[in-house]
């Protein structure tokens, strides 16, 4: 297999990352549609089932009338900042899956359509492999507070503001929880690089990090959850409180924008939960990972990030929504040095095994 | 090439931006302009071959950092400056030493030799932890940590409202 | 189980941890009356303080004890270990152990000093003389303080004093005595102010502790020599290898003359020696155990112990050894002189101890440094028993210090009595009691360097003793009473726990001279054969000099109580200098005020400190407002014109850094 | 990366430092003078990591990151100064805060 010049390359990576773009606008219109029939569904109501059979074009639907609705800006509001903040909060949450793995390699086939270079190669579900993807995973989540802050501010509109300072604060109070959580996992590894981490837990089930990083599974899961904020944290979008927190100005395409934004942190925060605890596209038996000769790795990664996006949504039929100051303790009186101790223990028991 | 292309690209960005800081009248106007120059040296540290700075760059500068500025921004309700006044003699006296400065490092800058990749480097995050914790820097490195608690507290202290 | 429990029991009491522990448990005393004395205080009893202090002070010496018993063992091991090892064997029957635990105290290029014990024979001597003496007037002053206020305080000073004493006696290296011995002196001075509100008191600890700084600095000087000179501070390296060194003549003043005079001006400081005595007599206004304890029978002696220690050094040299059995001599008659004329029972005592502290550093400069340590050794237990039994008679009389107002107390005091006519006939050189072994062995040493004039003076000062101590007791036991009624009706005996250590130390002043100690620590002395020439006549002259001597001093004073009135008016300038005690005090007090005090005022003050010092800090102060008030124009405020300047400054260093040269 | 490159990066390095030199001394907003530091700041980690990549040695690098530290230390005590000062005084401008003239 010859190396590959860049433009070829490029033309992978670009190909690569319209794909996976692609995939995930289709999984958030899928996933608005499954949110509320589930959350119906719990709620002993029957949710949206008239559009289509059993109502599956109601995303479609959606989309129509957002796309149709009036774009329109507020006369106080910031006119630029305004309408720079939806695209900055998607930017922002696509960037972030540059360099998530999602599953293997995919061997190309070897058509007559696909010029030489590309026949039977084998092609990693990865963007870019970056040397150091959980920092810049860390970054991008840092740079998503933009959007929200941008957001509220620019509205000039106090419900908006108030929405978005809390919703930055509680931010970067769980961000820090988020990455602390992800040390035990790297240290295990001994890489910044998500694919070793994933590697790193291939074998079964008591490999994944999930098991043996417990805690850290734990607290990556609150504050994910926080991260993304989704109930029981979804102080910004009080409604009782704040009408809709920093998008209460949005509508039409920019509201989309904004809800597609979070969506997409949601199944980000989904497939990095994935990749980091529970072992990727790893089956939990050795046994389980192939059948018939075809690499089921796809379908396991598939299924694990499908089982946690339905976690976030039984969790918002399920709990109710905490108090702000309660949400600030819990971050960093709980959270925080929970995870600085696990941390130290980690480190602990990993020196004294390899001593 | 590819390379290339995209350095001046970021270089070109970069300077506009960094004169937008300084032209623009409001302040958050000059923010969001320093985080354009932000995220485009971040990316030209990127490729100077320096993939950890690049993201701690993001992690701490625009993460943090810009965060921090626009709050105050947003929470000091910043009105335009006021033109004029002070001393004008500022402005003549200010280019003159700053493009005296430009002269005197360009001249030692177009002087000198850079010897780059004289030998393979690595930049790559293990490299860069094996040098940081080394005996050089890791003092230094706790130290930086006891810089920024007293940072906070401080911070803390000037900013909370006295009762 | 049992068996773990015996091997973990042998390794902590062996020989490499007893010392340790022997030295830190009074300073566990110190630590525990310093910090919870106000605690210990509230007992009803008030006795928590002395006996917890008297307690540390008695293991200490049980472990001496033992110590001192396992020191034959452990140097069998060790030379059993050296032969095995084809070491090569050390000099004579010697074998000092180095006590374990020893870190590193300070460790600089080329000066390394541990903290180890240095434990030998000597040492061990040392420590029970000192654990023993100790923990007697410990119990002593369980009588003696019992109702002043602060004695937490003066306990924990006393157990202070312990740690301190066993540090300088146990010390490796100079460094350690040298600590030891300003802390010995610092309890010094705090026992002698123990009553600091008397001024009397305050000033003479502060005399003593002045006069001491002199001799100090002459300790300091000789530690910086010594390390100078032999590159290390190890008392065992200095003296093992002191032998590579030429002797030194007499008439020579070479390095090893010059470290020895200058250690042996430390050691006239700390032992009271001629002219540093004065702060000894003064330092009586201490309550009289601490008089007894520091002033009598341990630190005072830690200079001859010095000496001692150091005699290979010393022998070296025979011009320090000169100078230093001149001084000796010289203090103990000139110290026996004043004490024939003092009236206070305790400055009797203080210069007689000074007077013995003279003989032993005769000892040391004649070559005996084996009978300095004995006569160290006797000179502990009777000294500290006339003290205490003084002690005694001061604390039946309620502080009654005068002989002149004492007389006839033998029969009210019959214990009291009786213990101080042993010290004292020990004190005079009665024989077979421990003080006629130690003086005779002084006095063959003496006579054996054939150096007449020292010879006969030394007889002279004995005579004396005989004569002043005699007095002593004729006027405050014998006689007619001349004491208040009121006194009288209050004078008795003192209580138990006075007596039984008068009684105790009383014993030991009859005894201790049967112990070869001469012989024992020969050894440690690198000993030479001088020593062991006994000369038969002269136990024989020096008691009939006592016996002359004593019977002299009870015809003056018991029978012809006029005669010594009569003499002293007869030669009146003799009489005018004793009392005067020689002028010490006035000199040292004509030089402060005059050279010092005077030189101080006019030179120091007037024109260096208020002319040229103040002068030059005014002149720059002006200097710096001026130039303030001419520059402060520039300091316009703006904060931007700050920045411009920070910025052009830059520039200006660019420039200077770019300039070709 | 060529040297014509590295020589250029430190081109950048020296401009962005100069245009927030310029910026410090003409600003008059207290926020925005902190931001011109920043910039000043940046330029110099960019020189460091020219330099860094220049030698071969990953030691620039590390000072960068302090500097790095130093930078968001400072911003935060500086922002907190800045709205110490506008409760005190009302005003963000740096001309208005001229107590310590001589």
């Amino acid at each position: 297999m010859t190396a590959l010049t860049w433009p070829q390359e490029l033309a992978i990576r670009s190909a690569l990352a319209l794909t996976v773009v692609a995939f995930l606008l289709g999984l958030f219109s899928v996933m608005t549609y499954i949110e509320r029939r589930l959350l119906a569904f719990m709620q002993f109501r029957l949710g949206p089932n008239r559009t289509g059979p059993l109502g599956l074009f109601q995303p479609v639907a959606d989309g129509i009338k957002l796309f149709f609705k009036e774009e329109f800006v507020p006369q106080a509001a910031n006119r630029w900042a305004f309408i720079a903040a939806p695209a900055v909060a998607i930017t922002t949450a696509l960037m972030a899956v540059a360099v998530i793995p999602y599953g293997g390699a995919v061997t190309m086939p070897r058509f007559d359509l696909l010029p030489e270079w590309l026949r039977g190669r084998p092609i990693p579900l990865q963007i870019a492999h970056l040397d150091v993807g959980v920092l810049y995973l860390f970054a991008v989540s840092t740079l998503g507070v933009y959007g929200i802050v941008l957001a509220g501010w620019s509205a000039n509109n106090k419900w908006s503001l108030i929405g978005a300072l809390r919703s930055s604060a509680q931010m970067f109070s769980y961000e820090l929880a988020l990455g602390l959580s992800w040390v035990g996992p790297i240290l295990l590894a001994e890489s910044l690089r998500i694919e070793d981490i994933v590697a790193c837990q291939a074998g079964g089930i008591h490999r994944w990090n999930a098991i043996i990083q417990l805690p850290a599974f734990m607290i990556y899961l609150f504050a994910a959850t926080a991260e993304v904020g989704r109930l029981p944290f979804d102080l910004p979008e009080a409604e009782a409180e704040l009408v809709a927190g920093f998008h209460t100005e949005y509508a039409s395409m920019k509201f989309a924008l904004l809800q597609m934004a979070e969506y997409v942190n949601m199944i980000t925060v989904s497939v990095l939960a994935t990749d980091f605890f529970l072992g990727g596209w790893h089956a939990p038996l050795v046994s389980l990972q192939s059948a018939a000769g075809v690499n089921l790795g796809l379908l396991w990664f598939g299924g694990k990030t499908g089982a946690l996006l339905f976690l976030f949504i039984w969790l918002r039929g399920t709990l109710p929504r905490l108090r702000y100051d309660q949400l600030m303790r819990f971050g960093w009186k709980v959270l925080v040095p929970a995870a600085v101790m696990h941390i130290l223990g980690t480190a602990a028991v990993i020196l004294w095994l390899t001593r | 090439m590819a390379e290339t292309i995209l350095f001046y690209a970021l270089a070109i960005t970069a300077f506009s931006a960094a004169f937008a800081v300084v032209l623009q009248k409001s302040a958050l106007g000059s923010a969001f302009a320093l985080i354009v120059v932000l995220c485009s040296l971040s990316a030209i540290y990127g490729l100077l071959g320096s993939p950890i700075l690049a993201t701690l760059q993001i992690v701490i500068y625009a993460g943090a950092v810009m965060v921090l500025f626009l709050f105050v921004i947003m929470l000091l309700d910043v009105r335009r400056e006021k033109g004029g006044g002070g001393p004008r003699s500022f402005v003549p006296l200010a280019l003159l030493f700053a493009g005296l400065l430009v002269l005197q490092v360009g001249a030692v800058l177009v002087g000198s030799e850079l010897v780059p990749q004289s030998a393979p480097f690595d930049g790559s995050a293990k490299a860069f932890a094996r040098r940081l914790f080394s005996q050089d820097y890791v003092y230094v490195f706790e130290a930086t940590s006891v810089l920024i608690v007293a940072a906070l507290a401080g911070a803390l202290a000037l900013a909370r409202r006295r009762r | 189980m049992a068996r773990l429990l015996f091997e973990g029991l042998t390794r902590v009491f062996s020989i490499e941890v007893l010392p340790w522990l022997a030295l830190m448990l009074p300073f566990g005393g110190f630590l525990v009356l310093s910090l919870f004395g106000d605690w210990i205080r509230k007992d009803r009893e008030e006795r928590g303080a002395g006996v917890l202090s008297c307690c540390t002070v008695l293991l200490s010496f049980l472990i001496a004890v033992a110590t001192a018993f396992m020191l034959g063992d452990a140097g069998r091991d060790l030379e059993q270990q050296r032969q095995s090892l084809n070491l090569p064997q050390r000099q004579g029957p010697y074998l000092p152990f180095q006590a374990y635990l020893a870190v590193d105290w300070i460790d600089v290029s080329g000066l390394s000093i541990p903290v180890a014990l240095l434990l030998d024979r000597l040492a061990s001597v040392m420590m029970l003389v000192v654990t023993g003496v100790s923990f007697l007037i410990h119990v002593y002053s369980l009588g003696y303080m019992a109702r002043d206020e602060d004695r937490v305080r003066y306990f924990s000073y006393l157990n202070l004093f312990v740690f301190f004493m066993l540090l300088l006696v146990m010390a490796t290296n100079l460094l350690m005595v040298f600590v030891g011995w300003e802390g010995v002196g610092l309890c010094s001075y705090l026992l002698i102010g123990f009553w600091f509100k008397r001024p009397d008191a305050a000033a003479a600890a502060k005399k003593a502790f002045i006069v001491n700084r002199v001799g100090d600095a002459g300790l300091i000087l000789g530690l910086i020599m010594a390390y100078h000179a032999f590159g290390t501070l190890d008392l065992l390296s200095i003296t093992d290898h002191i032998g590579g060194l030429a002797p030194e003549r007499l008439g020579e003043l070479g390095i090893v003359t010059v470290i020895a005079l200058l250690l042996f001006l430390g050691a006239c400081g700390k032992s009271a020696q001629l002219p540093l005595h004065v702060w000894l007599p003064d330092a009586m206004e201490g309550p009289t155990p601490v008089s007894a304890l520091i002033h009598a029978s341990t630190m005072v002696t830690a200079g001859v112990y010095l000496v001692a220690r150091l005699a290979p050094l010393y022998r070296q040299s025979e011009t320090a050894m000169l100078v230093v059995a001149v001084i000796g001599v010289l203090t103990a008659f000139v110290a026996a002189t004043i004490a024939l004329v003092q009236t206070d029972i305790k400055k009797v005592l203080a210069y007689s101890t000074v007077s013995q502290l003279g003989f032993m550093f005769l000892a040391c400069g004649v070559g005996a440094f084996g009978a300095a340590v004995f006569h160290l050794v006797t000179h502990a237990f009777f000294k500290a028993l006339l003290f205490l039994s003084a002690g005694s008679v001061i604390h039946a009389l309620g502080g009654e210090q005068d002989m002149r107002r004492m007389g006839g107390l033998a029969r009210r005091l019959p214990w009291t009595f009786w213990t101080f006519v042993i010290g004292a006939a020990s004190l005079a050189g009665l024989p077979f009691l421990a003080g006629f072994f130690s003086k005779d062995m002084i006095l063959e040493g003496t006579f054996a360097t054939g150096r007449t004039a020292i010879f006969v003076t030394a007889l002279l000062a004995a005579l004396l003793t005989a004569v002043y101590i005699t007095r002593l007791v004729c006027l405050a036991f014998l006689g007619a009473s001349r004491l208040d009624a009121e006194k009288t009706a209050h004078a008795h005996e003192s209580p138990w726990v006075m007596t039984i250590p008068l009684v105790l130390l009383a014993v030991g002043s009859a005894t201790a001279g049967f112990v070869p100690l001469p012989d024992m620590l020969r050894p440690v002395m690198h000993g030479a054969a001088s020593e062991s020439r006994a000369v038969r006549w002269i136990p024989y002259a020096a008691t009939t000099l006592s016996l002359f001597g004593i019977m002299l001093a009870a015809y003056l004073y018991l029978l012809y109580k006029e005669t010594p009135a009569r003499l002293a008016s007869a030669l009146p300038w003799i009489r005018r200098a004793l009392e005067a005690k020689w002028g010490f005090d006035d000199l040292y007090n004509a030089f402060v005020r005059r050279v010092l005090v005077s030189g101080g005022r006019r030179i120091l003050w007037r024109a260096v400190d208020s002319f040229l010092i103040d002068g030059t800090v005014n002149a720059t102060a002006r200097a710096v407002g001026s130039a303030a008030e001419t520059l402060r124009s520039a300091q316009t405020g703006l904060v931007r014109g700050h920045a411009l300047l920070v910025l052009g400054g830059a520039v200006a260093l660019v420039v200077y850094l770019l300039w070709p040269r | 990366m060529s040297e014509t490159l590295l020589r250029h990066a430190l081109a950048l390095s020296l401009a962005l430092f100069a245009v927030g030199a310029v910026g410090v001394l003409l600003r008059r907003n207290v926020i925005t003078v902190l931001m011109c530091i920043e910039l000043m700041l940046n330029a110099a980690n960019l020189a460091l990591v020219a330099f860094s990549r220049s030698w071969a040695a990953v030691d620039g690098h590390v000072m960068a990151l302090f500097v790095l530290t130093v930078a968001a230390s400072e911003a935060a005590v500086g922002l907190a100064i800045v709205i110490a000062l506008q409760r005190a005084r009302d005003t963000l401008d740096v001309d208005a805060f001229d107590e310590l003239r001589g």
